[in-house]
């Protein structure tokens, strides 16, 4: 049986992993991250419909780096994160033991019953809810069909209005900003050690949250994120005010893919958007 | 920060639209500025001693100078400062002429951008740090790579300068294709006549490591200090055994190799000599063919050689050599049509019958025919029954300013070996006929046209200008049907050989070693020169040059002077035993480096190298980047990458930039 | 709103040192004439403009960006304007979807043989960024601190 | 059951009558299914493409859009013309966007999924398939001389089946009927079939040069796959055979030396209809086949 326990049981006791990261429940409806290093903690090992932290995140914090393997529950998103880590050169493939199973998606955030009404908008448009780099898959349920995605439409929805209308938008959306950094936290590709905006010689973001410090800021975190956001929306669901941060990254996703036909994240070795060029880039914008 | 700031009125040509001691006025009262005056002329000595008296007097850290573009006058006046003891890179300059007051006709708004212009110059100063040109010590010892003309004439001029040369050669021996050559255009001189003094002058000379049947292999390092890694191919030969009696290459009954040398028009043994003449005369053995290597037994030549020079057990080695410069010479190769035109690389040309009938030859082939140590001993026979032809076409531009079925580029050198080919002929044949079919003829160089005119007048040469549609065979005469565009006709001329001045076209491996080596190429496989017009012998990365054909399609003079040249840029470097660099580099923040290397992917110099931090104790911590002063060019492109600016780049700083976008705030 | 057309807009360029500046240089060598509304920030390559640049030159009052280096292939640098030109897209798409006008932020490839050009570019942009009245927008947002509601 | 898509073109009801029957023939015989483009209509070689590049480009695209509604996959047109204006149209369609943006309202689907081909990919295809792998008759002996004329192989960059200079794919078909094709030079030459009517002189000159280096390679007999060369080859020879001496040469479609080594009788290919008379260099042959059958 290839049930979570025997998996992890079995992965103990071979010694193939010395930590094995993971979700926890909490009660029925929440989880959280647990850190497993032996046997004895196995059994409080979930991975379900609840699992909503991107894991990936840990990987790359300096006191999870200093085990040599590391066992890791991670959904198909979450692995696209991985494998963007393994090709920004922050872990390396052969440390990470990769434990997966198809997924039909995981609740909007936590306390909510798994339901058609409650999945995570992010579910509904993923390619990769059965993973395809993976070291171990648990046994689970065959894919279901998700409720269409409304991402692209409110792209759109914004795309059409007018530039005045889109920065009004943003600028209510990102005054509401605390600049708790909550989003940066969450996000596993925001791996710096010191961000941007903490750098202060010169001061290029204003720390303070000012509208027009938020706006900046919201700015070039989806800047640095564009063709490395892998679309796990932990952003978004970490925000203690609800900024739509989604709808950025979505917007910026649908740029690389129609750009340069890239999706980020799906095979380990494959170049990154931004470090490599080609001839053919289109320059129709540049005079 | 005390800075001095001196408009120049540049006579009337800054002083007409700019308000120059408003200008002044106005730029005293930006912080830090203690002296602010205009002047008539500030890169005349009294202007330039006007800045130099005020350095002193008021105890200046920096200075700018508002005047012409600094890519007139920036060294002149950072000399200047330098002069009494400031650091040059002390001082800037504000655009005031090029981009104000020449291109404004409103003196208002001209002084207005022209103050504007001074304070992001004083915001910048204020910013600067003293620099000090990074010095790199240099290996001063050359490898050139490639033994044809161009790599001869680079290693002799190297090492008749005295310094020390490595020349490694991938064949069996040195002289490249111009060994092959029967005579040489203009002059028709015996090309082995000037070479082979030449060949033999590299081999004897005492600075000159030569590295024969070698190929590089890895090239690590950056201008004056490379590691290059060559790999020597076994001859199975004792190079210090051998004393080149031939005696084992008399003896060895496998006769029936192609021999490559004689563009396979000949056969010769599995243990051989490429060419008489070859340099080093040491026979190698093709272990393709030989029967020891295939069954295991003869060893003929083991028998034969007195010497026991013969070694079945020779492995590749690997030999490590380091230089300071690289001068690639690697030459050219002729677009070749294998037998079957359908498994040929290269489509095209299958109505010529180029490798499909065996008296349609090609360029080199005809080369072997007509030279005196070729195949035939000079006589020209064709290739099918050895008969002499007595109708003999020339096609010019086979692959060559042919979009549709070759290049789009032109050989450059076909024109004038056709007409040498068809003097030749007509030297040797004298009731001969020789006709050429070409599209135009371009004969510059001294004394070329001369030579072309000369096989048309007094060697009645037939030139027809069109191409050729078709070629067939017809009892024993190959039908030449093609176009007389001058006539307007069609012509059909009954040959009894063809000779195609096929393309020059890139070596087959010339991107895999450029790649090896961190050179660019283009399309067709020819290494790029950094800049086409001033820096023609120069490849983008320092300390590496270009000499011959592996640039583009080239004659003898011009590789030679290449060579020269390449040999000159090498030398200049080993003049002096420090390399002197710009110091706006970049350089990494190793605290804050993340180490995702994103600046090594857009690094254009492969500069950026992985560096392993470890803590006191030696455990590993991480990775950061590092930047090789050596091989950084300053352009920034991994700083404005770097997501949490941990590089920089030196002189254009973040916070040098953001002081200039400051400068020009309204609020 | 009208009435604001006529302002003179002001631009930033940040321009490559290579080839845009150097024709801008031409531009005043050969006495050509344009607008004076531009303010020349000069970096070594393209591939030195950060995003940030744009940004900081928004919240510093500019009602207009200039971006220029280059042509692709004449790079002093081989590649720099080509890293560049990805960022560009990228950067530009992002600039446009969260609002800010795309008749502020202009990019262009100037040679250094290319005065003429480079006086068409500013007169285009600045024409363009005055129909785009002033960007008060971004600088003179809300400098206050603001709290959720 | 082998089933192909089969385009004959007007050539192919006239006066290449004899290259349709010797095809359905043979496709009787091996028990392949022809389905006749419905309601098919000019190709557009000829005076479309020397009219309007559009009209020329649509015309043969119609007849692929009737194709497509019939659910057919794959055209056989044997007409080197035909072939040559249908692949085109379809190279024209993924190459010219002006082409493209012209006929978007009339082009409904992707008809570049149907695949057009030649007569001898044709057989290529079902001896590869193992549908054509007998031959009763032995053409043994029989020296033949391939001819491609110039429309089966060319521009290289839409047709690539073979070397469009050095062909060889009819030669290898040949070898299946035993007969030995000859190595010759104007394989690939233009016969001036569109002079035929016109400039008969030009005609009778250029025939005369490819039949004159057939014969010189000692060829029994010619192949064709084109209706043009063939009516052309075959019915200006008759203005060389009053030359004295002249020795004619027999000009043969490719599905006729087939159909004979399949046991066909001449008649039931057409061979009889043809100008040259050809029983004299099949006669040996023919005995056979009565013994046989």
């Amino acid at each position: 049986m290839n049930n979570l326990y025997n998996i992890a049981k079995d992965l103990f006791s071979t010694n193939k992993v010395d930590l094995i990261i993971g979700y926890k429940s909490i009660d029925s409806r929440r989880t959280k991250p647990i850190f497993v290093s032996s046997n004895e903690d196995v059994d409080h090992l979930v991975f379900n419909e609840y699992s909503l932290n991107n894991l990936s995140v840990y990987l790359t914090r300096k006191d999870i780096k200093k085990y040599n393997k590391i066992g890791i529950l991670a959904k198909g998103c979450d692995i696209r994160a991985i494998v963007q880590l393994i090709n920004e050169n922050q872990i390396e493939r052969e440390k990470i033991l990769i434990i997966s199973k198809k997924c039909n998606g995981v609740v909007k955030d936590f306390g909510l019953e798994y339901n058609e009404e409650n999945i995570a908008e992010k579910c509904k448009s993923c390619k990769v809810r059965t993973p395809k780099v993976f070291d171990l898959m648990i046994d689970s349920e065959e894919e279901k069909k998700l409720p269409e995605p409304t991402i692209s439409s409110r792209v759109n929805e914004l795309d059409s209005m007018t530039p005045e209308e889109r920065f009004e938008f943003w600028r209510n959306e990102f005054s509401k900003c605390i600049r708790c950094y909550a989003c940066r936290q969450a996000c596993p590709l925001c791996y710096c050690e010191r961000c941007i905006v903490d750098k202060n010689i010169p001061d290029w973001i204003e720390s303070s949250p000012t509208q027009r410090a938020n706006f900046s800021w919201n700015l070039i975190r989806a800047f640095h994120l564009s063709g490395r956001c892998i679309g796990c929306g932990e952003c978004e669901r970490v925000c203690p005010v609800d900024i739509p941060l989604s709808l950025l990254n979505a917007k910026m996703g649908i740029v690389a893919f129609k750009e340069f036909n890239y999706a980020t994240g799906m095979e380990i070795g494959e170049p990154t958007l931004v470090g490599n060029y080609s001839n053919e880039d289109n320059e129709d914008f540049i005079k | 920060m005390k800075i001095g700031v001196f408009v120049c009125h540049c006579g009337e040509n800054i002083g007409k639209t700019v308000d120059c001691p408003r200008a002044a006025q106005e730029s005293a009262k930006i912080p830090g500025v203690v002296i602010s005056v205009d002047n008539k002329y500030t890169c005349s000595d009294p202007g330039q001693n006007m800045i130099k008296n005020a350095i002193k007097e008021y105890n200046l850290d920096g200075v700018v100078v508002a005047s012409c573009s600094p890519h007139m006058h920036e060294k002149t006046f950072r000399k200047a400062v330098a002069s009494v003891g400031m650091n040059p890179y002390m001082c800037e300059i504000a655009n005031i002429r090029e981009q104000c007051s020449w291109v404004h006709d409103d003196v208002e708004e001209a002084t207005k951008k022209a103050i504007d212009l001074i304070r992001i110059a004083v915001e910048k100063v204020k910013r600067n740090f003293a620099l000090t040109p990074i010095k790199v010590p240099v290996t001063k010892r050359a490898l050139v790579i490639g033994g044809g003309i161009s790599g001869i004439q680079s290693a002799l001029d190297i090492a008749n300068a005295g310094y020390e040369v490595v020349l490694v050669e991938k064949e069996p021996s040195i002289g490249g294709h111009m060994s092959q050559l029967s005579e040489t255009f203009p002059t028709l001189d015996c090309s082995q006549c000037i070479l082979t003094p030449r060949m033999v002058e590299v081999y004897q000379h005492p600075k000159i490591k030569l590295l024969t049947y070698s190929e590089v292999e890895k090239v690590e390092g950056f201008i004056g200090n490379f590691k290059v890694t060559i790999k020597k191919k076994p001859r199975y030969v004792d190079e210090t055994k051998c004393t080149g009696c031939g005696l084992c290459t008399q003896k060895c009954p496998i006769k029936k190799a192609p021999n490559e040398f004689e563009q396979g028009m000949i056969k010769r043994t599995a243990i051989y000599v490429p060419f008489p003449q070859a340099v080093p005369n040491i026979p190698v053995i093709d272990n393709t063919v030989c029967t020891y290597f295939r069954t295991g037994k003869c060893q003929m030549c083991v028998k034969v050689c007195g010497k026991e020079a013969i070694d079945f057990n020779q492995k590749e080695r690997f030999v490590v050599e380091e230089v300071g410069a690289i001068i690639v010479a690697t030459g050219y190769s002729l677009y070749k049509i294998d037998k079957k035109p359908k498994d040929s690389p290269i489509k095209g040309y299958g109505e010529y019958g180029y490798g499909i009938y065996p008296d349609v030859i090609d360029g080199l082939q005809f080369e072997r025919l007509a030279s005196a140590s070729g195949p035939t001993a000079g006589e020209i026979k064709r290739p099918s029954d050895k008969k002499e032809p007595k109708k003999v076409v020339f096609i010019q531009c086979v692959g060559s300013r042919d979009e549709s079925k070759g290049f789009s580029y032109c050989s450059k050198i076909c024109c004038m070996y056709t007409a040498k080919h068809a003097m030749l002929y007509k030297h040797k044949v004298h009731d001969g006929e020789a006709y050429v079919f070409y599209m135009d003829i371009r004969s510059g160089g001294k004394m070329y046209e001369e030579f072309v005119r000369r096989a048309i007048e007094e060697d009645d040469v037939k030139y027809i200008r069109g191409r050729v549609s078709r070629i067939y065979e017809d009892g024993g005469k190959y039908i030449v049907k093609g176009e007389d565009t001058i006539a307007g006709i069609p012509v059909e001329i009954d040959a009894d050989m063809v000779v195609l001045a096929t393309a020059i076209v890139a070596q087959n491996d010339s991107k895999k070693l450029a790649q090896t080596i961190g050179i660019p190429y283009d399309k067709y496989g020819f290494l790029n020169e950094v800049h086409p017009k001033l820096r023609p012998v120069e490849s983008s990365t320092a300390g590496v040059y270009l000499a011959g054909a592996c640039q583009a399609p080239r004659d003898i003079p011009e590789s030679v002077a290449m060579a020269s040249a390449a040999a000159s840029k090498a030398l200049v470097l080993f003049g002096s035993d420090m390399l002197e660099r710009e110091p706006t580099i970049a350089k990494v923040n190793e605290s804050t480096c993340a180490g995702c290397f994103y600046c090594q992917k857009v690094c254009a110099y492969n500069a950026i190298e992985k560096k392993e931090i470890k803590d006191r104790n030696g455990n590993f911590v991480k990775y950061v980047a590092y930047v090789n002063p050596g091989l950084c060019q300053g352009c920034g492109t991994c700083n404005a990458t770097c997501p949490s600016k941990s590089v920089e780049l030196i002189g254009y700083t973040d916070e040098q930039i953001f002081a200039e976008i400051n400068a020009l705030a309204t609020l | 709103m009208e009435t604001n057309i006529n302002f003179e807009p002001k631009i930033i360029a940040f321009v490559c040192n290579w080839c845009t500046y150097t024709g801008a240089d031409l531009a005043g060598t050969s006495r050509l004439k344009y607008a004076h509304n531009v303010r020349i920030i000069k970096l070594p390559c393209t591939g030195r403009i950060d995003p940030l640049f744009i940004i900081k030159a928004f919240e510093k009052g500019a009602d207009g960006v200039l971006v220029s280096g280059c042509h692709p292939g004449d790079c002093h640098y081989t590649s720099g304007n080509f890293h560049a030109r990805r960022r560009w897209i990228l950067f530009n798409q992002l600039l446009n979807f969260a609002g800010i006008d795309n008749r502020r932020v202009h990019f262009s490839w100037v040679s250094a043989s290319e005065g003429r050009k480079w006086v068409d570019v500013i007169n285009e942009v600045i024409e363009t960024v005055r129909k785009a009245r002033p960007f008060v927008g971004y600088s003179k947002m809300n400098k206050e601190y603001v709290y959720n509601e | 059951m082998y089933t192909i898509g089969y385009y004959p073109g007007c050539s192919l009801t006239g006066s290449a009558k004899e290259f349709d029957k010797s095809l359905r023939k043979i496709c009787d015989l091996l028990g392949i299914k022809l389905v006749e483009i419905e309601d098919w209509n000019c190709c557009g070689a000829t005076s479309a493409h020397a009219t309007n590049h559009l009209l020329s480009v649509s015309l043969p695209l119609l007849n692929i859009k009737k194709a497509y509604k019939q659910g057919i996959t794959k055209i056989l047109a044997p007409c080197a013309a035909c072939y040559n204006r249908l692949v085109t149209a379809q190279y024209e369609l993924t190459k010219n966007n002006l082409v493209k943006k012209e006929l978007s309202e009339f082009l409904e689907n992707d008809y570049n999924s149907i695949k057009v081909i030649n007569i001898i990919e044709f057989f290529q295809e079902i001896i590869k398939e193992g549908i054509l792998d007998k031959k009763v008759v032995s053409l043994k002996g029989l020296k033949v001389a391939c001819y491609y004329g110039c429309l089966l192989l060319r521009p290289k960059e839409i047709i690539d089946f073979d070397d469009s200079e050095q062909p060889s794919s009819m030669e290898e078909i040949i070898k299946i009927t035993d007969a030995t094709p000859v190595d010759w030079n104007y394989k690939i030459e233009c016969c001036g079939a569109s002079h035929s009517i016109a400039h008969k002189d030009i005609v009778v000159d250029l025939i005369g040069k490819i039949l004159g280096d057939a014969q010189k390679h000692s060829a029994d007999i010619m192949v064709v796959a084109c209706p043009m060369c063939h009516s052309n080859l075959d019915m200006r020879q008759l203005e060389l055979r009053k030359n004295e001496g002249y020795k004619s040469i027999p000009i043969i479609y490719l599905t006729e030396l087939i159909g004979l080594s399949l046991g066909l009788s001449p008649e039931e290919l057409g061979i009889n209809l043809h100008f040259i008379e050809s029983r004299s260099v099949f006669e040996k042959y023919f005995s056979k086949v009565e013994v046989q059958l």
